[in-house]
């Protein structure tokens, strides 16, 4: 039985289509409910729906065989899993971001409020930067508008939610898509149902 | 001396076990009865296992570490004898968090090392007993092999070096060809094919061996090829089932270099044993001679 | 003016609803659109929607006001703030659920999974069981079926979605429901409109 | 001496400001130049305003603490001679997270302490100097004054003790009339009333004090009376507009008894001075005699 | 489980012999699985055998402390069931200088204690598990035995408090009879004779608890019969020759009550074995019941 | 701003005297707001004045240094740009033991760092700074200079290397001729003569600089010469009678070269300044462009 | 065989006799010669000079089963051994010493020069003074005549010395005299030769 | 004024001689008596005899301008003084010696009794022997013959003290001698006649 972790959402749904169409259907996980577990005894395999930012530690700690989830949050959390494929969709960069206009405070602590708080932390640990990390949960952008911080260090997709909200990119971090990746235990006793989904979407992948 | 299991607990008797096996192979116990400086420490600090080590300040006003790790110690303590090698084992109580940002926790951690003029024979040697010492843990398990010198030649062979070389270990680590392509392609870097090459000769180690993949790598870069038969010479003899070739397994290049092994078991997440050789190590702290040897996360058995 | 963080989704438009009672109406609010921040510069008020785990830091660093939460993140982060009123509304309660039937390995670490790692800390605290514990962002009712977990710590609603996997609360933490906050200086200088809420919202609960 | 204003900051400003205001009432500086044992601000832990202590071990082995606070040691050091006052300000780098989590920082904070045989003129006179202090930073401030003997009085008569006066205090603090509420239902206590009633004394020092609200608590408590004319004898003649009655404001009442109050400035999300009587700290720590002070938090005008 | 001798070392039988005694003797293993806050240590400071104690900062920011003792921690994580005792048995690694000033070192302790509703026949059996434990290591060895309680007792009749009583205490651990008899002289302590006739009541036990000195202290203070008549109902039942009376043999008051008591082995300069009854550190630990135990030090045998 | 005598410090006065003369130079203040990973001070431990250094672990759990020192902070923090400079000064509280084994304590450090493209002049004006800081202290001083390149130059000279080197460098520090001709004699080195030379020129600038020993010394050694040469444009421009030629003061080669000095005040024992130039402490930080600096220890003063 | 350390100087010839006297002879200490240890197998006795601070430690470890010290050794070193008999020879006091008409500099630390380091931080810590220590190994008293140091804490027997100084005795600290210890384990097993060596001083001393 | 400090004892004496030789008499330091301090007002020089082992802290906190003693104090207490002159005299060496036939038990800590710590501690750190060290104050030589240690650490000058207690050398750390040495500051204020001593005394010793 192998157990996947994908994450809610529509990043998700993509993700599922993708591995059904590469032979590893599950009709129960179609039907309305509110099932949290769906498996298809026949073809051995279990999906489960989790919050993208937990994909990581369900296949890290082998709840999961494999899962998918955003780069954006292997950087944050550093798994220690192997990442077997770029599945090109979910893409995005993470960035910093200031009101229009801003100018650097330089004589005193730079406030940042983000979701990613490694992320943040590396980048300005290795420009010399001392911050004040605010630690949010949603809606980033409100942070500087409401004059709660300085800067934004978040996830930007087309840059809209930015503009409306008087904010541009002052910074580029790194850019961001979804990853297929897999437990390193469970990689060595199933290395060949997991190697034949990685061939089958990267295939999917080339051909779109 | 007989002891009542009902007074051992589990792990003492895998200690046992594994006291006697190694001991049979001719190593003798080493026991580390004092600290070390933290500096010892420090300056080695990318070949510890984990980040965080307890320091303490001795009454003598030194700033010490409380044992993070057993192998640094043996060979800062090790005497060279051309000719020879030494041969210890040990367990000992360590002290690191479980993961990072966890707790302090104390772990038994049991391992060996061979130092000295060691050669192929001594690896070989040390490989049988890593397999020997999974084996009497469990039924289901692999020891996965990986051999650094080929991938530093590999890695030389295309001129990578500096960060991409740093970005490219990262990304065979996780196996994530995609990324090997990104940055040969970002750093135009041309023999990104030669990495990937390497990459596919993966599995079962009898097979790998023989395959075509490994052939076709030689083909492509002949001066694989005498690493390649070295690496036959250590492997072949050990005519073992549970030994998969796999070229992302890695050690910290500044303190690795040739053979480097990982071992799992059915049903625990991450590795229960690591290893490999260290000749690089025992420089830096200002020895001679070359060492391998291995550690056994005691812990994850739980 | 008055800046007041709301937290987003049902609880939030609830609380929007006493407040527009209470005289203080923002009819840009109602409009369609992606604004964040809704003013009325007639009666000097300013909402705006923030996940409701920021209501809290916004208020305590004094970039909102007043706003509102659950008690769960008053306990959680422990914000330096006036907890003015029990809005008797978001009714729950913090608990340990496990699956049906299980009992505590008391050789190890019992492995906890949770989004409330304080909460989790101090109650184990206090019972002296050891924990190794993960933290999860949502679905935390996967973690034990996975094995992920032992237990969770988490908001028991109804107690549908624990029955529903199979999970039963075998201890309650706490109880839980929504509280109006004010920031302790904003207190000192804003205190007659800070009290005229308070008054009314007050009144309307009891009147319900 | 004439100091060119280009070559102080506006830190060190504020400094020799309050400095000359200090000295001009009689206080003289105090300068903290030995590290203290961490067992000092141990035992009296919750005194401090942090958690977070930085600890290191001394040349000769005993664990000290980098000052999180002055006050205790000027108190340990501080010698009772009757009938007299040691009045000192003091101005000292300490050491704290701004927020637990936060990373440490050097902190400078500022304060006074009037130590000996205290009464009422010299609570008064610390108070208008917290005043002018506030005075001296900004235009827009607000002292909150409270009086620990009053609520601890209310409580005793409510026969709240343990757990549940220590969570009565909490709600207190919170302004959580709904959280009194539920603790008085929950542990059978009658006259919750009361503490609601000292709740409703707040505002305008002037207006309170001569208000319906004090009179109306005053007359379900007799034993009140006398607690409420001690502190009308020392907040009436300050004749301040700036300072309120607010029986949330407290400190922790293992060390703090009579007035406790905090100061306020417009724009700043949190206190920026905080003080109050302490005659509990300075008997734990075993001297004679009773004190009152007050910090300012420099680092939150930044 | 047969184990070849050539992998254990002798600190490793002897922790095995003495396993199996105290198995036998109805005690279960215990396991320090996790470091302990510095304020357990830290608030019961003088209970420690050794003023230093390795301190370190966990990833969470707390303070921890590195076993210097197990007792402590088994204590805090002890339940207390009416009518029942706990009986527990453990062998750690310790953390503590060798003598004052010298560096930390990792010392391997062995003790056991039985906690809870404990009577007489407890005492009796953790005494006599003491002699076993003595002679499994050695033919020529001494239990000092000494009953705090009486002491207690003597010094409360001699009405001997405060620094007197302290300063007592240690003249009579150090049985410098001259400095019992100075002290008692500068603070008028009258009844000096009654301490001096108790430390007369010194040798074997059973000579002792027959003896004249015993008599004749029983005399002149009735108060101490009783107190007698219970350590005889304790030490007679024993019947062994190596047991002393000594009432030199102290522990801090604040944590020890009844029967403590000291082994010697003969050629070791120090006490190998130490033990006693500690109610009060119970008490102190916010806990219920009795506990008695003893530790040997195992380095001291190397 | 007019500030009062009676509330500023002696130590304060001497600051802020010290601030005008080095903002009137063209300096402006750097303040060290943050503390700095232990690792930055371990990597350049021998940088360092002292060798205790207060670690702690902060919330992150990273292991973290109480500043024993500013100039490692101003360095690491600094930008080159190229064909610019950057003056900073400092006063700031610092962490050390007066003397080893001496308890910590806080002491108020001053100084100054010119970093960047730096030529003669600005070395130059240093050596100008660091004469009037001594003038606005003392009226008797001495400001002793030497020349690492020069010392380094005549070492090469000798082919000494290695130990020998750091053995001859040391006794150079002592003034210890003696020991020069027994290090020469049992390593065999040759030119000597070189060395002891050297060390002959030694006293009053001006005179030195024109003086026959240091012609001697150039003659027998051609290299010397535009050393010398450069020496010369540095110091005679300053005209001063309190300069020393000494070529025992030194600092550490790994870090510093060119010139090094110290400055001695009568009456006080050790000496009271000492700076130089560390282009090399700057590469090992990885910065680019040269740097020149001195401190002030205004403990020493008391 | 009991192992007697005895501390060189006048003291330990004073002592000597006392032990021969009752009975311990050792006629071959009494011949000239430089041999350190000094046997008398017949009575089973063997003494040996060391330096005075020396015989603390080694009856403390058990080198020597007895031994003969002054009350200032024990205290500065804080041996765990048995103080068996105050031998009422060797009477002198500890105290603190300083030039006349001295008057305590306030505003910085007190320069203490001793050889008693832990005497001295233990006498000042009790009064809160913050003291600069330096440790010297003789010739105290000249230590503030070369201003080395404000005052000194000595061994004070006539104050002869001091007064050649023109220093006085500012504060005294403790009485001290000779002790007679014993090791702790050695008692247990040799108590009855060692309390017959006690008993028979004891009575020198009373008769005397 | 030039204030010296001289070694008491046979170095000292020795020393003075040489001094004197050079042209700084003092006749008063021959006259009996207890006195600590002699000057010679004419020839501006004060002269004081301490313990051989304070001499360097003299130097060094500047209460002498200049001193004698031997190398083995200047490797033990590392003053930060120059050492101006080695006086050729005083000629011994810092050894380790043990019990003829000693053999090193290598499965515990050595046991070495020293007066010479830093030196000690110094030597076995480098050759990474874990060391019990015992601070002893004299009479070193006993301790093996008493096994309060294995070996010892000491000044060897014939070998005769060794000899007579069947110890040997097993290892040479260091040859001694006498030094002049001279605090840093007053060298710098007082540098002529300092150099005139040194000058003096080297020129005898090359004489002799």
């Amino acid at each position: 039985m192998l157990n996947v972790a994908l994450p809610k959402g529509r990043l998700g749904e993509k993700v599922l289509a993708m591995f059904e169409k590469a032979g590893w259907e599950c009709p129960e996980i179609h039907e309305p409910g509110r099932k949290l577990i769906f498996e298809n005894a026949e073809n051995q395999v279990r999906y489960f729906w989790v919050k993208p930012s937990d994909v990581a530690i369900y296949v890290e700690r082998g709840a999961a065989d494999i899962g998918v989830c955003g780069k954006d949050i292997l950087l944050e959390y550093a798994p220690d899993v192997y990442e077997l494929l770029d599945l090109k969709t979910g893409i995005c960069r993470m960035a910093v971001a200031a009101p229009k206009g801003f100018t650097d405070p330089k004589d005193r602590a730079l406030r940042v409020a983000t979701k990613f708080g490694s992320i943040t932390s590396r980048h300005y640990a290795s420009t010399g930067r001392e911050i004040d990390m605010i630690h949010l949960n949603g809606s980033i952008e409100l942070a500087p508008i409401l004059k709660l911080s300085d800067v934004i260090v978040d996830i930007v997709e087309t840059g809209t939610t930015l503009r409306e909200n008087d904010l541009e990119v002052i910074e580029n971090i790194v850019p961001i898509s979804a990853r297929l990746i897999a437990n390193k235990a469970s990689y060595k006793f199933k290395s060949g149902v997991i190697d034949a989904i990685r061939r089958s979407i990267e295939e999917q992948i080339t051909e779109a | 001396m007989y002891i009542d299991d009902s007074i051992i607990s589990k792990e003492e008797k895998i200690i046992f076990t594994l006291r006697a096996l190694y001991s049979a192979a001719g190593y003798t116990g080493y026991r580390m009865n004092k600290f070390e400086a933290y500096d010892l420490y420090m300056r080695n600090k990318d070949f510890l296992v984990s980040d965080g080590v307890i320091t303490f300040t001795d009454t003598n006003g030194r700033l010490m570490a409380l044992k993070p790790d057993v192998t640094l110690s043996i060979v800062k303590n090790s005497r060279y004898e051309s000719g020879h090698t030494e041969r210890l084992y040990y367990d000992e109580k360590v002290y690191r968090p479980a993961r990072p940002g966890d707790p302090f926790r104390e772990i038994t951690q049991m391992g060996l090392e061979n130092l000295g003029d060691i050669g192929n024979g001594d690896i070989t040697g040390v490989l049988s007993l890593a397999l020997q010492s999974l084996k009497a843990l469990t039924e289901s398990f692999v020891l996965d092999v990986s051999c650094m010198d080929l991938l530093s030649l590999v890695l030389d062979e295309m001129n990578a070096a500096g960060d991409t070389r740093i970005a490219l270990l990262n990304a065979v680590k996780e196996k994530a060809v995609h990324e090997i392509r990104s940055i040969c392609e970002k750093n135009g870097i041309e023999k990104c094919d030669l990495l990937l090459s390497l990459l596919k000769c993966e599995g079962r180690a009898k097979d790998v061996l023989e395959g075509e993949a490994l052939k076709a790598l030689c083909e492509k870069c002949e001066a694989a090829l005498p690493v390649v038969e070295n690496l036959k010479s250590i492997l072949v003899p050990l005519e073992n089932e549970n030994i998969n070739l796999d070229f992302s397994v890695q050690s910290d290049m500044r303190y690795y270099n040739g053979i480097v092994f990982s071992g799992f078991m059915e049903g625990i997440p991450s590795a229960v044993l690591r290893g490999g050789q260290y000749d690089r190590l025992v420089k830096r702290v200002g020895k001679k001679g070359g060492a391998i040897g291995f550690a056994l996360y005691l812990d994850l058995l739980e």
